[in-house]
């Protein structure tokens, strides 16, 4: 178990490393400076010394090397820096988002969980019937769909035309705030996951081991229970994770269009106001957000998974 | 070429997804091809003011928009756009995955820990994230899209590729190629690389369709195509403020990406079952 | 109906207040000198005050912090008499230190406040940004209540101390490293809370110096980019007040419900094609005769009508209606195709030319009025390339001179001198002469324009400049904004600010009991 | 006695398998120390249980895998001296799949007529006339010449892949159990051909197979490999009439033969399952199994030693044997 | 019929359902076994032998179904019993062990818990208790300390373990008839010997019978008292194990005892050139008219073309029933 998690460990280091310095080098050649990001609509014209003065002022003026090693060296610290735009700490400003962003993402992951491995075991069930082929139609549309226009639609026929959920913001944090955005959100996921689980599952019912467990005098309820459920899991868990994992960065989309105040939003709006401390700490959480769901999907592993517990 | 080897074609009469699929790309495909043929105006020039937002009927099939623009017209011509950035990311993931993971698969080594390591990152960094820091730098347009769109998604082709090498590595037939003498490049390029062509290219049809939608959600963040030349994704991002008022100038390009879209996933999943048959669904 | 009307004199205390900050998917900051954006200010304005205020009744400056003023003779020394009885959220009374030190921290060089291009006004302002002093030496505390200010030139103050940005601060709070997130202030509505890219929450401030403000109980303003997701939640009820675009404005005039809640403002906003006229620029724009044909060869009037929605005014001149100097007899230049074509060939383009045009997205001065104006320049030879930037980067790219034309939108008000400057020849490019304009008429105008103390001669003077600009045409003048608010029926007491339809006045506002706010 | 075709001088190969970050690098000895020759026209059979690293030991011979230790040196000089063309001229191999080992997207043409041009052979009929000699002696007719391997059934892919092998006219073939895939009423089919084509162009084998029957059949010399080392070597009726090594006695042992039911003793069986490579017992590799097994077996390991003329043993007790 | 017959099957006929037609994978098949006797299905791969095993056990699944015929357990007719009366048989009175032992076992599962499950399903006992027995179990088919290995997974054990492991499974409920298809394919040579033996063994302890299905001849006369090859579908010949080896009567089975080359062959009588067999197995779908193996027969003549040969009784050897499917048998 520990030692799972010192090889992760050891592997996730050498990525973040390289994800920093990636990233740091993309928005160092960001035509644009932070001080043009500071009006919109023209409204605001900024003097030029001031500009200047404030470049100076946050390091933007030296050399590359110099910027990128005291980048890192910040980093390693947990500091990221203080926002061009706010000029409060970046790390404070993403620790407003993560809670959030956190509850919209779990929504929408159990939304697609429930759903998704639902729809996925029915169909798996009873190949070839009206459950399998209308799920996986489902799926397969789901995976088609654009997610704003389906934001957008749900926006329009829950919110607007049956009323019966509030269309966008975050509210109080209440649980109807977050119904339509984790849908929208989980609908990609959701579709997977039928997809995935029904393929698993079948796998696993035309294993060997389930014909060993037929030929024992199993009633198939039972085969399913004891021999294909947990099977199936340790398939489905990856992809979960990997969903889950990459969340983070798609809901990007979504927080847009639902104003919803997560990492994603604070991401896109720090693109375009060319904040790019926050910008980095932005996507330095999303990796880092990736690489801890792999790694606790790799201890469920562990956990499921035997044959992983002993070696090999 | 045989690609498909003869005894896969009495599966093909079974594969609903892939007719229906096959049907829905081939349609977009054509109208892309055609599209000078087919469309009734030119797409940017013919702006007409005083024929602004006509709702769909007969002198309009599917409308104008605010500039007096025939959506339909539009459609035909953003399928080129659409299509480009879909096959054209695509080629360019697919050629960068497969080097990459052909070369790290047969050479191993530290070659390969590198590529390995290389995939493991661009898998960490969410691909819209990196696409959308690509487009802030680049700006809108063509050209950076592809490139946002096609540097970005390789570690999936890459990892098949690799996957599928490993796998093949010690098959008789390259072994014996090696015995023969044959080079390295000559193997992979003679052995392995039609060998695993399937699900190379069942996983780029189906970075296809993600690739439009892509396109899409930048356009709706702002870092899309660079109007006035239309594509599905920026004429659908520039119409949702009218959804309400103005359905049609949404319903068209959503409708088009939808089932373009929809077209290429049963495609790759009919593919996926001639080509690749011993896969299950596993894509991420 | 009449009962209605009648309820609608009398301001109901209480409720809620849900305003949209529709410009952005967050604010910025909530230390209003810390921040030049409009989106901000949409909340700063409730919790902070400024030495002026504009008058949106009157189209005029009026004191805010003071109860009156004196001027010297000179005009450059002015002496306030200050409230008695402002108070900040913290409970202390506002006193001229206050000032004082806001508009010394303003001028702190190593923050680059963006107000300090207010502040500079005042006598001694730049030594202490540039660190050689510790006070402005144009600040002088005479007593509790009465501050004397030495500017500088012979401007109205107001026009500069009235900007969001030059909001007065107690200091024993600016101070906290929390400040921004706990921002305290004089206004009408205390901070209560803030949710990062969602919305702000406030609360009524009891010992505000209007007495009897503000009305409601609570002020929420809410962030709301997406114009499709605000019109659903204004339709939806969820929103009290939203900014209309095009689209929107169409549809909510159609509808007779809707119909009745719209605030419409020609704000202070020119639209137009800069061109650049310095050595970076097209060689055709060098010529007068090219830039007027273009003003010819478009129908702006039909893009206002059909594709704006007439969601502007037709532009004639570079001033906007609402400034004293704008000429009512002057008419824009007519759509003459013909003669764009006659002038083209004299200039020596009879087939027209081609040029790229910078642009951004902005669906009110970017990328769709390309696509209106690219066909109808076409019918005169002239090709458009468009580039695409961001927003953020067009200023950048306008200041560096990168570019062969942009289209854009400028403040150009209220002041009008100032607005004007933007084509004095000695002005550089970077702080807002885009177009590198130079015309030495121009250039004596204005001179003697700074020179006059006589306000009618200024506006005078002004108005001819502005005429100047009209026949040498360095842009394409597009349109006037018309700002457009929508706001629900039970929302009261609006005003159609027309330097920014969203910074309202929060005091004023009130809510009846029909909200379905609680 | 004929100059050695091929010869082997403590040839080793070692795996590292694991990785640092997980569970550590272990190495695996597949193949450890083994010396053995090959005469020109000679078949030299070679039996073991899997994983003992036959295979192993052939991709080494082939070039294919790079030695840990030892020599191989192929008509006298040494494997790392040759270029590859030459090497692939001089040894070829014939695999034990005949599904996995034609590439599914090459004819058979193609298949035999590259390695023809990669080796300089560039004049189109000389090509063509070779292809087709190749195909008619291992029994394919012309026409099969443009299908594709899966038109073909286990039997006649064999004989491709047997073609493939003679193509460039080797020296030495290896035969990596070239009809353990088969259907049982094919092998004879294959077996007699390999032969033939032994007497035909005076090939060398190495035989690679499980089973005893076949190497018995058509071997002049056996080499019997345990855990990555020989433990008995000599003439194949040696090995086979009178076995001096406890593995090689259990491996009879374990053959039903219904003629001779219960023949063998209950003693000559070896017990329980074969060591993993990764970590073998100390001493003789085999004790823990061994029917035989003493002190000495546990500490020391035991060389291979003469028994008798061209026949080698290791075993402690090779000669208390038999 | 005989008195102690166990099993048996008459005129099996399996239907595999293709693309348009459905063709018989397994026609005319029948074979009798008795209480406590081990009887050998031989024959090359894909002739249906699996499929046939897997009828009696009633779990063919699509695209194969039960084309006819009868399946009869001691005297009751199984082959369109409920599916609850098949859960009973299965496992309790039939079991099966499969050919991959790799796959054979829940990889999730520790082996212990797989053996109890099946006293869990028939015996009625409680978890702890089936445990106990499972340790048991893994005693009795001589697994090293058991004790600890009833708590290991299938991954933690060699090959040859875990078809130890199967054996205990399918015997965990001594049932009269064990289904052995091809037990030690995948296992080493040496193992292979040991784990035959010791099925035989318990088997023999039992009293349990045994079907033992194989591709290697040699195997199955030597465990088996009678064998019955099958080539394409049908039984060709059965006789008892000596006899099969020692006069083989069908000419495919004599091509296989004479086409592979036996140990001490070579040295009683040279390096001869080993007998072959013309042609290819043919598939499924292009079975030969009239006798099956007519294409690759010897001594094939024009009513072999037209006319499947019938079942010919042989005269029995130690009275055990013998036949042969060849009109030019002997
Ligand atoms: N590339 C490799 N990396 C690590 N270990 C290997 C590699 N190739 C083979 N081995 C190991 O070396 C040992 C010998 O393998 P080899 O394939 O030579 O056995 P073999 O005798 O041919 O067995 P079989 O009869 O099953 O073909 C095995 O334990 C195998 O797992
Ligand atoms: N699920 C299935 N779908 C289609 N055909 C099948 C299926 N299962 C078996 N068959 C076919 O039925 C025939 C008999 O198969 P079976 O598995 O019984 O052969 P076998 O004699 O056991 O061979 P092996 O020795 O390879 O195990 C084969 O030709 C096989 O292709
Ligand atoms: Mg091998
Ligand atoms: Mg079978």
């Amino acid at each position: 178990m520990l030692l799972v998690l010192a090889r992760r460990l050891a592997n996730v280091v050498p990525t973040l490393v390289a994800v920093i310095a990636l990233v740091f080098l993309l928005f160092s050649v960001l035509p644009g400076s932070f001080i043009s990001g500071m009006g919109e609509d023209g409204r605001t014209t900024i003097d030029p010394a001031v500009m200047e003065r404030m470049r100076k002022e946050m390091g933007l003026d030296d050399p590359l090397p110099e910027r990128f090693a005291k980048y890192i060296a910040h980093t390693a610290v947990g500091d990221l820096g203080k926002s061009f735009r706010t000029r409060e700490p970046v790390t404070y400003l993403i620790g407003q988002r993560i809670w959030p962003s956190l509850k919209l993402m779990f929504a929408a992951m159990a939304f697609a969980i429930v759903v998704g491995v639902t729809l996925g075991f029915l169909a798996a069930l009873r190949p070839g019937s009206l459950v399998d082929t209308v799920s996986m139609v489902a799926a397969i549309s789901g995976l088609s769909l654009s997610q704003f226009w389906f934001g957008l639609m749900l926006m329009y026929l829950f919110a607007l035309t049956l009323q019966w959920l509030p269309s966008f913001g975050y509210g109080d944090g209440g649980i109807m705030h977050l119904i339509l955005p984790a849908i929208a959100l989980g609908v990609g996921p959701m579709a997977l996951l039928a997809r995935t689980t029904r393929a698993a599952v079948l796998d696993v019912l035309n294993a060997d081991f389930v014909r060993t467990a037929r030929s024992k005098g199993m009633s198939e309820r039972r085969v399913v229970e004891w021999h294909v459920l947990r099977n199936a899991l340790v398939l489905v868990i990856t992809i979960i994770g990997l969903q889950f994992g990459s969340l983070m960065g798609q809901a990007v989309v979504v927080e847009k269009l639902f104003a919803w105040p997560g990492v994603g939003s604070l991401l896109i709006d720090s693109v375009f106001q060319r904040d790019m401390p926050a910008v980095q700490g932005c996507i330095l959480l999303i990796v880092l957000f990736f690489l801890a769901i792999n790694t606790l999907v790799d201890i469920a592993y562990v956990a499921i998974d035997p044959r992983i517990r002993y070696g090999r | 070429m045989t690609l498909i080897p003869i005894k896969l074609m009495p599966r093909l009469r079974g594969g609903t997804s892939l007719w229906i699929g096959g049907g829905l790309v081939g349609l977009a495909v054509f109208v892309a091809i055609a599209a000078p043929l087919i469309a009734r105006t030119d797409p940017v020039m013919d702006a007409n003011l005083m024929n602004a937002e006509i709702p769909p009927g007969w002198e309009f099939p599917f409308g104008t928009d605010a500039q007096g623009r025939d959506i339909y017209s539009r459609i035909v011509y953003g399928a080129r756009i659409s299509l480009t950035v879909g096959v054209g990311s695509q080629i360019l993931n697919s050629l960068i995955g497969v080097s990459l993971g052909l070369t790290a698969g047969y050479w191993g080594g530290w070659w390969d820990d590198f590529v390995t390591a290389l995939t493991n990152l661009m898998l960490a960094i969410p691909s819209l994230i990196f696409a959308l820091a690509i487009m802030a730098i680049l700006g809108p347009g063509l050209s950076s899209l592809l490139m946002a769109l096609g540097l970005t998604a390789w570690s999936y082709s890459c990892r098949i590729a690799r996957a599928q090498v490993l796998s093949l590595k010690s098959q008789g037939y390259i072994q014996a190629a090696r015995i023969l003498g044959y080079g390295d490049l000559r193997i992979m390029f003679t052995q392995v690389l039609p060998n695993i062509l399937g699900p190379l290219i069942v996983i780029a049809t189906l970075g296809m369709g993600t690739a439009i939608l892509s396109e899409a959600a930048l356009s709706f963040l702002g870092l899309g195509i660079r109007p006035p030349f239309p594509s599905w994704g920026s004429m659908l991002s520039e119409a949702r403020d009218q959804i309400n008022t103005v359905p049609w100038l949404s319903i068209f390009p959503g409708v088009a990406i939808f089932l373009t879209v929809l077209g290429l996933n049963l495609l790759g999943d009919g593919l996926r079952d001639i080509l690749d048959p011993q896969s299950t669904t596993r894509r991420s | 109906g009449v009962a209605d009307a009648q309820q609608a004199q009398t301001p109901r205390k209480g409720g809620v207040i849900r305003m949209t900050a529709p410009y952005a998917a967050s604010f910025g900051s909530l230390d209003p000198q810390a921040t030049p954006r409009a989106q901000d200010d949409i909340v700063n304005k409730a919790i902070h005050r400024t030495l002026y205020n504009w008058d949106t009744a009157n189209s005029k400056l009026v004191l805010e912090l003071a109860k009156s003023v004196s001027v010297s003779d000179d005009g450059l020394v002015y002496t306030y008499k200050l409230r008695d009885d402002a108070y900040f959220h913290n409970g202390r009374k506002m006193t001229a230190d206050d000032i004082i030190y806001s508009y010394t921290r303003i001028m702190d060089g190593k923050k680059g406040y963006p107000g300090a291009r207010y502040i500079r006004l005042i006598k001694g302002a730049t030594d202490v940004e540039k660190g050689t002093a510790k006070e402005i030496s144009g600040l002088r505390k005479i007593d509790d209540y009465t501050l004397e200010i030495t500017i500088t030139d012979r401007v109205d103050p107001g026009y500069y101390l009235f900007s969001g940005s030059t909001a007065i601060l107690p200091k024993e709070e600016a101070e906290k490293p929390d400040f921004a997130s706990h921002p305290v202030g004089l206004g009408p509505f205390k901070f209560k809370e803030h949710i990062p890219g969602s919305r702000v929450v406030m609360e009524r401030f009891d010992k505000f110096y209007k007495p009897g403000k503000p009305y409601a109980d609570r002020l929420e303003v809410l962030i709301m980019a997406e114009a499709a997701a605000r019109d659903v939640a204004f339709r939806n009820k969820e929103i009290d007040t939203s900014i209309l675009g095009p689209a929107q404005y169409v549809a909510y005039r159609a509808d007779p419900q809707l119909a009745k809640g719209i605030l419409e403002v020609p704000e202070m906003f020119t639209r137009s094609i800069q061109f650049n006229l310095a050595d970076g620029g097209a060689k055709p724009f060098k010529d007068k005769r090219v830039r007027q044909a273009f003003n010819l060869a478009i129908d702006s009037d039909l893009i206002i009508k059909r594709l704006v929605k007439d969601k502007a005014y037709r532009a004639v001149s570079w001033l906007p209606p609402s400034s004293a100097s704008f000429d009512k007899t002057m008419k824009p230049y007519a759509h003459d195709p013909e003669k764009a074509k006659k002038l083209l060939a004299e200039a020596g383009y009879p087939n027209g030319f081609e040029f790229e045009l910078t642009t951004s997205q902005n669906e009110s001065w970017g990328m769709p009025i390309v696509e209106a104006i690219m066909p109808m320049l076409a019918k005169v030879g002239i090709k458009i390339k468009p580039k695409l930037v961001e927003v953020t980067v067009l200023t950048e790219i306008a200041m560096k001179g990168e570019h062969q034309a942009y289209i854009g939108s400028s403040l150009t008000g209220p002041d009008s001198l100032a607005t004007l400057r933007c084509y004095y020849s000695k002005t550089p490019r970077t702080a807002c002469n885009y177009t590198g304009f130079s015309s030495p008429a121009f250039d004596k105008l204005l001179d003697e324009a700074g020179q006059t103390g006589d306000m009618a001669k200024r506006t005078d003077l002004l108005k001819q400049a502005n005429n100047v600009l009209y026949d040498e045409a360095p842009v394409w003048f597009f349109n006037y904004n018309k700002a457009v608010l929508a706001h629900q029926p039970w929302i009261h007491g609006l005003q159609a600010n027309p330097t920014e339809i969203t910074h309202q006045y929060p005091e004023d506002i009130w809510v009846d009991a029909t909200s379905p706010a609680k | 006695m004929a100059e050695p075709l091929l010869a082997l001088d403590d040839l080793a190969v070692h795996f590292k398998v694991g990785s640092a970050l997980a569970g550590g690098v272990h190495t695996l000895k597949a193949v450890d120390g083994v010396t053995l020759d090959v005469k020109p026209g000679e078949c030299l059979g070679l039996v073991g249980e899997s994983g003992c690293g036959k295979s192993t030991l052939a991709l080494a011979i082939m070039g294919l895998i790079p030695p840990t230790r030892g020599h191989i040196a192929l008509d006298g000089r040494d494997l790392a001296q040759r270029g590859r063309l030459e090497t692939a001229r001089t040894v070829q191999m014939i695999f034990q799949d005949p599904y996995a080992s034609l590439n599914p997207r090459q004819t058979v043409r193609r298949t035999l007529a590259d390695p023809l041009r990669i080796h300089g052979v560039t004049d189109r009929a000389e090509v063509e006339a070779r292809v087709v000699d190749i195909m008619a002696k291992v029994g394919l007719r012309p026409e099969h010449a443009d299908r594709y391997p899966h038109e073909f059934s286990g039997g006649q892919r064999q004989r491709i892949g047997i073609a493939r092998a003679l193509i460039l006219k080797p020296k030495l073939v290896i035969c990596d159990e070239p009809v353990s895939a088969l259907d049982v009423s094919i092998r004879a089919q294959i077996i007699n051909l390999l032969l033939e084509l032994k007497d035909e162009l005076g090939l060398a084998y190495i035989m690679i197979s499980h089973d005893l029957g076949v190497v018995e059949h058509v071997s002049d010399r056996v080499a019997v490999m345990y855990l990555g080392r020989i433990v008995e070597q000599g003439g194949w009726q040696e090995i086979f009439e009178n076995p001096r090594h406890p593995y090689t006695r259990a491996l009879i042992a374990a053959i039903p033969d219904p003629f001779h039911r219960a023949a063998v003793s209950a003693r000559a069986k070896a017990r329980g399952e074969v060591p993993s490579a990764l970590d073998p017992p100390p001493g003789c590799h085999f004790h823990p199994r061994c029917p035989l097994k003493a002190d000495i077996c546990v500490s020391q390991d035991p060389p291979l030693e003469p028994v008798a003329a061209g026949h080698r043993a290791a075993c402690h007790f090779r000669d208390r044997i038999g | 019929m005989t008195a102690d017959s166990l099993l048996r099957v008459e005129d099996l006929r399996i239907a595999l359902a293709g693309d348009r037609t459905i063709y018989n994978a397994v026609e005319e098949v029948s074979f009798e076994i008795r209480r406590g006797e081990a009887f050998g299905l031989v024959g090359e791969s894909g002739c249906g032998k699996s499929i046939t095993a897997l009828a009696v056990m009633g779990l063919l699944k699509r695209p194969l179904s039960l084309g006819g015929g009868k399946i009869l357990l001691d005297g009751e007719e199984i082959q369109n019993a409920s599916a609850a009366r098949m859960r009973m048989l299965r496992g309790s009175r039939i079991g099966m062990i499969f050919q991959e032992p790799m796959t054979a076992l829940n990889p999730l599962s520790p082996v212990g818990r797989q053996i109890a499950e099946m006293f869990v399903l028939h015996q009625n006992a409680g978890w702890s208790e089936a445990m106990d027995r499972a340790e048991e179990a893994l005693r009795q088919v001589r697994v090293p300390s058991p004790g600890r290995r009833v708590k290991d997974y299938p991954h933690q054990l060699s090959g040859g373990m875990r078809q130890r492991v199967m054996i205990a499974i399918a015997l965990a409920c001594s049932p009269e008839l064990l289904i052995a298809d091809e037990p030690t394919t995948a296992l080493d040579v040496t193992v292979q010997a040991e784990i035959i033996d010791l099925m035989a063994e318990l088997c023999a302890a039992k009293g349990t019978a045994i079907l033992m299905i194989s591709h290697d001849l040699g195997l199955v006369a030597n465990m088996c008292k009678r064998v019955a090859v099958m080539y394409a579908g049908r039984i060709v010949e059965a006789q008892p194990a000596e006899a099969i080896f020692a006069k083989p009567q069908h000419p495919y089975t004599q091509g296989l005892v004479d086409s592979l080359p036996r140990l001490g062959e070579r040295s009683r009588r040279g390096q001869q050139r080993l007998r072959e067999i013309a042609g290819v197995v043919p598939s499924i779908q292009a079975y030969p008219a009239g006798c099956r193996f007519n294409p690759r027969c010897p001594r094939a003549s024009d009513v072999c073309l037209t006319t499947a040969p019938a079942i010919t009784p042989l005269p029995a050897a130690n009275s055990i029933e013998a036949l042969v499917r060849c009109h030019h048998h002997g």
